[in-house]
């Protein structure tokens, strides 16, 4: 299969601007919106030749079952990092894709949208680049797929003058994530996407300009449900929190139970407190607070019923990361509370993220993540490193071996 | 590559203005709503102290979308939730409006244009998705192919809410894992060594950073054919493909030998459960595009046992954790073999120090 | 060493034949129990299938027993046992009767002879014991001391049967830890590095196993006075006395630098929840003979808690996992500090990955 | 503290034979049994002078927090093990107890004994050593502490005559432990005592023949309860076990609900089994057996009602060891059942421990325990290395990282 129907011709054939393309065309059919439908649309319409020699290398790839990209260093000025550049190798083959970069933007935090936003973006995607966008990236990059090198600073400069920024690349800090937040989600405990903008316009030259020893991630969710994934995939990762009771209101819950049963009451949510903190009483429920892990789950269950306290604030788990060289490593609690409603909490945030930063970029080796540097130097070095106080919170339990240097 | 006669001089302004984009319902009710309810498979309703309400509708996208789709779905926007839309943090469109009576005709008009309705509750959540062939440089397989066949085939777990709980699922188009945990994941998984490229190895890559990288030290520098080159110890290498990422020489990619593996029982969420990490329960599939049947014959034996078996709330692993392991296996017909045994570095806590086990 | 004229020729029979020591009731009823009761504390009623009732009385000693007491005990299993006496795997002695008539002479007997009569149902085992001063060539302290000091302190506990489960107590007179694991554990834990013989190093030990015997690698040869020896890194050593144990050169024991160190949670038993190992409570305690009196009142602040706060049938570890390690802390009066947090090997293994806290 | 007080001197002074030991004799008062005062009056009686010197020593010890034996190397003839070794360091200062040896006796499987024997055996001791015995060493040996190198050969000769063998030290097989089992226990699956007989035999070879490694323990327990600690504490725990349905005796579940109420049957019966295999049912209980992981926990509460299945045998636990290097290692599930009834069933068991051993003493390095060569070698490896078949029962998850090796 080393010869690809139909590749490098240019369109010839059934009167169409594409070249066959027949393996792809197999994910036309069936009912979830067909990627490959929107590529060919698109390029049927703009004529694109990027787009058809994008469309003939993936076929390519489809039938060898290799990937054909390569990376290369294409940035705009005064930046150092932003652009995935990538570059074919089978550009004698296939020459009209032989360019075909992604530029990575900045979302709004919490993925809010005016349409005239959007549609602005479209038309200066389409006059720079192939017209092709990610809707997002899963760093929470919008990622404009398909420029040409020479392309992409007046794209860029079109781009910024619209109040686009780019994100993150490289070996410095990346985009931020959020979740719906405050904006339409009665669980967040903090105001996650003014967090998440304060927070990243400070890291805005780290962003641009990465030089640090490996990527660093902020993610913002606003309650322990994590809908951003931030424990996994963040090296801190924001959480939102609280440090008082639960807020129950009684009259809701009786309303719960008359609605959907005792039996519903204590099957999925009594039974599945995962402390127990939950038991009956007077045909409603008592929470042990004190017990209460902050899992959600009850708060999940009877939304109306249930809420967080009235002490807000984040939680700081750090660590996170993906699989490379040490298997996937959740993030660890470090920071249980925080309170997080004024600019100067935030003003705090960003220093302890800034001591961290530096902690990290001082100890860790090249291309290792927080998590593996706190692995290997150890969590009392780091503590100690950034000036936190150990608690029993940042562990399961206390260490089962007797292999400490003591200070006595 | 900047032009000379330029003349703007850059902002760097970071992430978009959120404020802009906010419905003037979200606006007025920020902070302050108290519940929400699922009125139908693929809409939300929330509910704020104001005694607002705002109706949420999602749908799924390809995630890779031109220009025309994109605009297409400004165009619903326009019409039915006043002029505003957002994504979800897992590539769903998502369109807010006060009005009810909107709802069914946003949901006919989507449907109309070929976006299904869906995602919320106890339900399958559209696949995270990663770039693959489309444009990454390290890819054995492509992303938004493999999702793009999954989904066909779980468009109903998408439009229904009949789960015990939520189903996320993950695909990555190789080891390193950009998208994530999840309660499924496909992952590439690759069975030989990488293939170096001694000719170009030491004119394109710095040869102690790609030693560095091996987190088994499998790697050492050699000489061949008079050029600066790296050996790979063969015994030592696992095929983790880490190399690979920072040197293209490393060839790890191979048409036959980069794999599909199947891993359950990952969790974000701290609902009930603490999150965990993923396990391995099914390896050796073949990178079969366009529609890589043999992944999809795996995925759905795992989704009908858990639809089958798990309690309300319950996730996957969540369920596993209840019936057990060998309970798990035999419900979905998958089967155990000695690599879903863990030789890495903490394998030992990983093995059953107890005499704990069922017959 | 053996004198010529020997002409006995040795028997190589390994243990000694087990069906001798067994009382005529246990033997007719061999396999053939069917349940057992406590009568009360230090008493057990086992019933057999045939209707056969055996009663167990269970004394405490100091394990480090002269002949003089093992004569005592034979005496008393002579009058009151017909001749047949037992030890539990924890030092125990236990004296086996099917006359109910008997047992209460039998305590009374026993306690007379200073012998308490305990440790059966929920309640403290005697403590598990080890070599020490006594007769080790690497202790830090004494076991048979420590031993003695808590048990005269924890009597009660022996004698009753009010915990909300068994306590099994160990104590250790260095970190290699012959006693094994228990609910509460006291081990020496050393505080400063080895200091090093170098006169006599390279006579009596063999250089590559000591540096071998080194976890964290820190031994590294070298020559002192032209004598071939060993250098200690002190950045790396925690001070685990491992080498001391391969070479008697690397003095790890020290009058005030070897410290006490309280480890609770260890459990054996599969009961319930799987076997789990001890966790580290306390520390620095001194090395203080010939009563400890610091180690009990830690001691005793856990069994006091535990005793309160227990359900029954939890064990000390179950109590904690059940009300979270931040409350054992609290309700013990005990302080968590940085040294507790692990840094070994699995050490990322224990973190809390997760937004579980309670506040 | 440096001059032990009245060491070394003849017990002049109180017309006593012993010196004074004031640290010591602090450890007379106090209700738990003396060994203390077991060894004064020892001494007062046999005028044994190696008894005071031990004295004198330990007495220093108490006053300046050190030890002062060392070891050395003693044997009997044709046995590489047995006897610890001491000699003492501070002899020119209390010569009397410048040997102080202990002799490793392995006892009968099960620690039953007749008195006779053990007057026996006390009267040999005594003749030959000092007449201090602990019952029983951690290892389950019984040990002869403190006599002369030149009086071993003959005191074992006299012990060996009398039925009585060398127990374990060095690098070898290592005496071994059994419950009480089938001989007072109705929660025996095995026949605790008859196997640790038989197995140790076998290896009796390798008890007094050190060659291997390092040490290798095997421990006996009757049921999960694991009244020998086997699973942190032996290399093969050999542990009892059932695989079909727990026995349940209807009427004696119902006697128990009348004699201990509804309320302590949930309570402690049921909320208490870890994978709530247990429901009500009928005023009574259900079990259901498929999800029963034999935790021994109902069995426990209600012996009279529950028993162990029938068919019964054992599960095999390796790894198990304490603290040096790795910090407490627990064994972990190789076997799950194996049946145990027979002489052949014995023998199947050897074949297997001296497979197992072999690839140990092939793989291992020096002074590395079994559990810590699995551990370093990969669990997969093991199981080939010694013929076993993988089993989920054998971890508590499939793998979490993707860092394995192919075979196709
Ligand atoms: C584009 C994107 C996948 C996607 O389609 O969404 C992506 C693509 C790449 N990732 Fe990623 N990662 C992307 C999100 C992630 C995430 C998810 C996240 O950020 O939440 C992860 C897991 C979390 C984490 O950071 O660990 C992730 C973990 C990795 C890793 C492994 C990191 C590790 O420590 O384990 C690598 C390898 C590396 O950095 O050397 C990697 C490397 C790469 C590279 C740069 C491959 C390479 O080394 O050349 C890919 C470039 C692809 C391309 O051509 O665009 N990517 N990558 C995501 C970024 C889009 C955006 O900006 O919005
Ligand atoms: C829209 C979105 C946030 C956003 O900013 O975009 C979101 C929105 C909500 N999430 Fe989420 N979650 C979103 C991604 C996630 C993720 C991350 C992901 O999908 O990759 C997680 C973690 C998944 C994991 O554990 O691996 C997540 C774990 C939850 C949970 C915990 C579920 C559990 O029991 O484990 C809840 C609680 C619940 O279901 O009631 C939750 C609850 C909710 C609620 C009910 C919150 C609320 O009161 O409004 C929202 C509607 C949920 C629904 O659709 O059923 N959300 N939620 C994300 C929609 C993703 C999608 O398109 O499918
Ligand atoms: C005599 C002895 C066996 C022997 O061959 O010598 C023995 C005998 C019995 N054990 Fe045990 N166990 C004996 C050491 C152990 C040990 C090991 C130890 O003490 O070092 C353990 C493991 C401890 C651990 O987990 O760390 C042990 C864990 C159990 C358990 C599980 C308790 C739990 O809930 O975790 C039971 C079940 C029970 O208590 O009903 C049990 C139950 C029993 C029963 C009731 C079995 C029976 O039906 O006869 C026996 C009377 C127990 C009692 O005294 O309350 N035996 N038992 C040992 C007495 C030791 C002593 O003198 O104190
Ligand atoms: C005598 C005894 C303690 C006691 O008072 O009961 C004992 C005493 C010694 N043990 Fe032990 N161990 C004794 C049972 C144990 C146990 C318990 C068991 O066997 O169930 C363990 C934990 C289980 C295990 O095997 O891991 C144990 C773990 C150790 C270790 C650490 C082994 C490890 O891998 O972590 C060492 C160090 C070594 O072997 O280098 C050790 C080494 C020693 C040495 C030989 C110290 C040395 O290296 O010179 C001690 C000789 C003391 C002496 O003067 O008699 N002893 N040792 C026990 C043997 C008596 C008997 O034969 O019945
Ligand atoms: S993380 Fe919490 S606050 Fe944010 S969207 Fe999810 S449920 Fe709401
Ligand atoms: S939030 Fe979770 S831990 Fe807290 S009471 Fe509710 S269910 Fe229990
Ligand atoms: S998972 Fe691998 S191949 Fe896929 S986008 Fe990420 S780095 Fe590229
Ligand atoms: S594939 Fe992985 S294990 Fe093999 S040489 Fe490359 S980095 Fe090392
Ligand atoms: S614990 Fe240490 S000091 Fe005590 S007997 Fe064992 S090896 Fe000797
Ligand atoms: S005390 Fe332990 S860590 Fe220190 S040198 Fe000796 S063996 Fe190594
Ligand atoms: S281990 Fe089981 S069989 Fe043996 S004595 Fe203990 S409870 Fe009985
Ligand atoms: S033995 Fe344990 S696991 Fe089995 S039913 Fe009884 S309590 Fe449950």
């Amino acid at each position: 299969m080393s010869d690809a129907k139909g590749a490098g011709s240019n369109g010839s054939g059934n009167g169409r601007f594409l070249n066959p393309t027949p393996m792809l065309d197999e994910l036309e059919s069936g009912p979830w919106p067909s990627f490959v439908t929107g590529l060919k649309e698109l390029a049927e319409r703009t004529k694109k030749p990027m787009l058809r020699g994008v469309m003939d290398q993936l076929e390519y790839s489809y039938q060898t079952r290799m990937g054909y990209w390569k990376g290369g260093l294409v940035t705009v000025k005064g930046y150092g990092a932003g652009i995935i550049t990538r570059y074919s190798m089978i550009r004698d083959k296939l020459p009209e894709a032989s360019e075909f970069h992604t530029m990575r933007i900045q979302a709004p935090p919490g993925l809010h949208y005016k349409t005239d936003t959007l549609r602005e973006l479209c038309d200066i995607w389409e006059k720079h680049g192939t017209g092709l966008i990610a809707l997002h990236g899963q760093t929470g990059d919008i990622m404009l797929q398909g420029i040409e090198a020479d392309k992409v600073q007046e794209c860029f400069d079109e781009l910024n003058q619209n109040g686009w920024d780019l994100g993150g690349a490289g070996a410095g800090m990346r985009t931020g994530v959020s979740c719906a937040g405050p904006a339409r989600c009665e669980q967040a405990c903090y105001d996650t996407l003014e967090m998440h903008e304060k927070v990243m316009k400070h890291f805005v030259g780290a962003v641009h300009r990465p030089e640090w020893n490996y990527k660093f991630k902020l993610k913002f969710s606003g309650c322990p449900n994590d809908c951003t994934n931030s424990i996994m995939r963040s090296d801190i990762a924001v959480i939102g929190m609280w440090k008082d009771s639960i807020q129950m209101d009684a009259d809701e819950v009786d309303a719960w139970v008359e609605k959907n049963g005792m039996e519903k009451l204590v099957n999925e949510v009594v039974n599945l407190c995962p402390t127990r903190a939950i038991s009956l009483k007077d045909g409603g429920i008592e929470i042990d607070n004190g017990n209460c892990v902050h899992c959600m789950h009850c708060l999940n269950v009877m939304p109306k019923a249930l809420s967080p306290g009235k002490e807000r604030g984040v939680a700081l788990l750090m660590g996170g990361k993906s699989t490379l060289k040490v298997g996937f490593n959740a993030g660890s609690m470090i920071v249980p509370f925080k309170k997080m409603e004024s600019e100067e909490d935030i003003e705090e945030f960003i220093d302890l993220a800034d001591e961290i930063i530096d902690w990290w970029d001082d100890n860790g080796l090249d291309h290792e993540r927080l998590g593996e540097t706190i692995e290997r130097v150890g969590m009392k070095q780091f503590l100690d490193g950034v000036g936190l106080e150990p608690s029993i919170d940042m562990v399961t339990k206390p260490r089962d071996n007797p292999y400490f240097k003591t200070k006595y | 590559m900047s032009s000379p006669e330029r003349t703007w001089k850059t902002i760097e302004s970071g992430p978009y203005p959120y404020k802009e984009g906010l419905h003037p319902v979200v606006k007025r009710n920020y902070g302050k709503w108290v519940y929400h309810e699922y009125p139908r498979p693929g809409v939300l309703k929330h509910v704020a102290e104001s005694g607002d309400v705002l109706y949420t509708v999602r749908g799924g996208t390809p995630r890779q979308d031109s220009v025309d789709f994109i605009r297409g779905l400004c165009d619903v926007a326009d019409t039915y939730a006043d002029g505003y839309l957002r994504f979800t943090t897992r590539n769903n469109v998502e369109f807010l409006t006060p009005d009810e009576e909107k709802v069914q005709p946003l949901i006919d008009e989507l449907e109309s244009r070929g976006i299904p309705v869906g995602g919320t509750g106890k339900t399958i959540s559209p696949i995270a998705h990663t770039q693959g062939w489309l444009h990454c440089d390290i890819p054995a397989t492509d992303a938004s192919g493999v999702v793009k066949a999954l989904m066909d085939e779980l468009i109903d777990g998408f439009r229904g809410m009949d789960f015990p709980n939520k189903v996320k699922i993950v695909t990555q188009c190789c080891e390193l894992n950009c998208g994530g945990q999840g309660d499924i994941a496909i992952i590439v998984k690759h069975t030989r060594p990488p293939r170096i490229n001694h000719e170009n190895l030491s004119e394109i890559c710095e040869l102690p950073k790609v030693v560095a990288r091996c987190p088994v030290a499998a790697i050492r520098p050699t000489v061949v054919n008079g050029k600066k080159s790296l050996v790979i110890d063969e015994e030592k290498c696992m095929y983790c493909g880490a190399c690979f990422g920072a040197c293209p020489s490393m060839e790890i990619n191979h048409p036959e030998y980069s794999k599909f593996a199947v891993w359950v029982a990952g969790k974000n969420s701290n609902a009930r459960s603490k999150p965990a990490l993923m396990s391995l329960v099914a390896h050796g599939l073949p990178n079969n595009p366009p529609r890589w049947p043999e992944v999809s014959v795996v995925v759905k034996q795992i989704l009908d046992a858990y639809r089958k078996g798990g309690r309300p709330w319950e996730r996957l692993g969540e369920w596993v954790e209840r019936i057990g392991w060998k309970q798990f296996f035999e419900e979905t017909g998958l089967t155990f073999d000695e690599d879903m045994i863990d030789n890495y570095r903490h394998a030992r806590t990983t093995f059953n120090q107890s005499a704990h086990v069922r017959f």
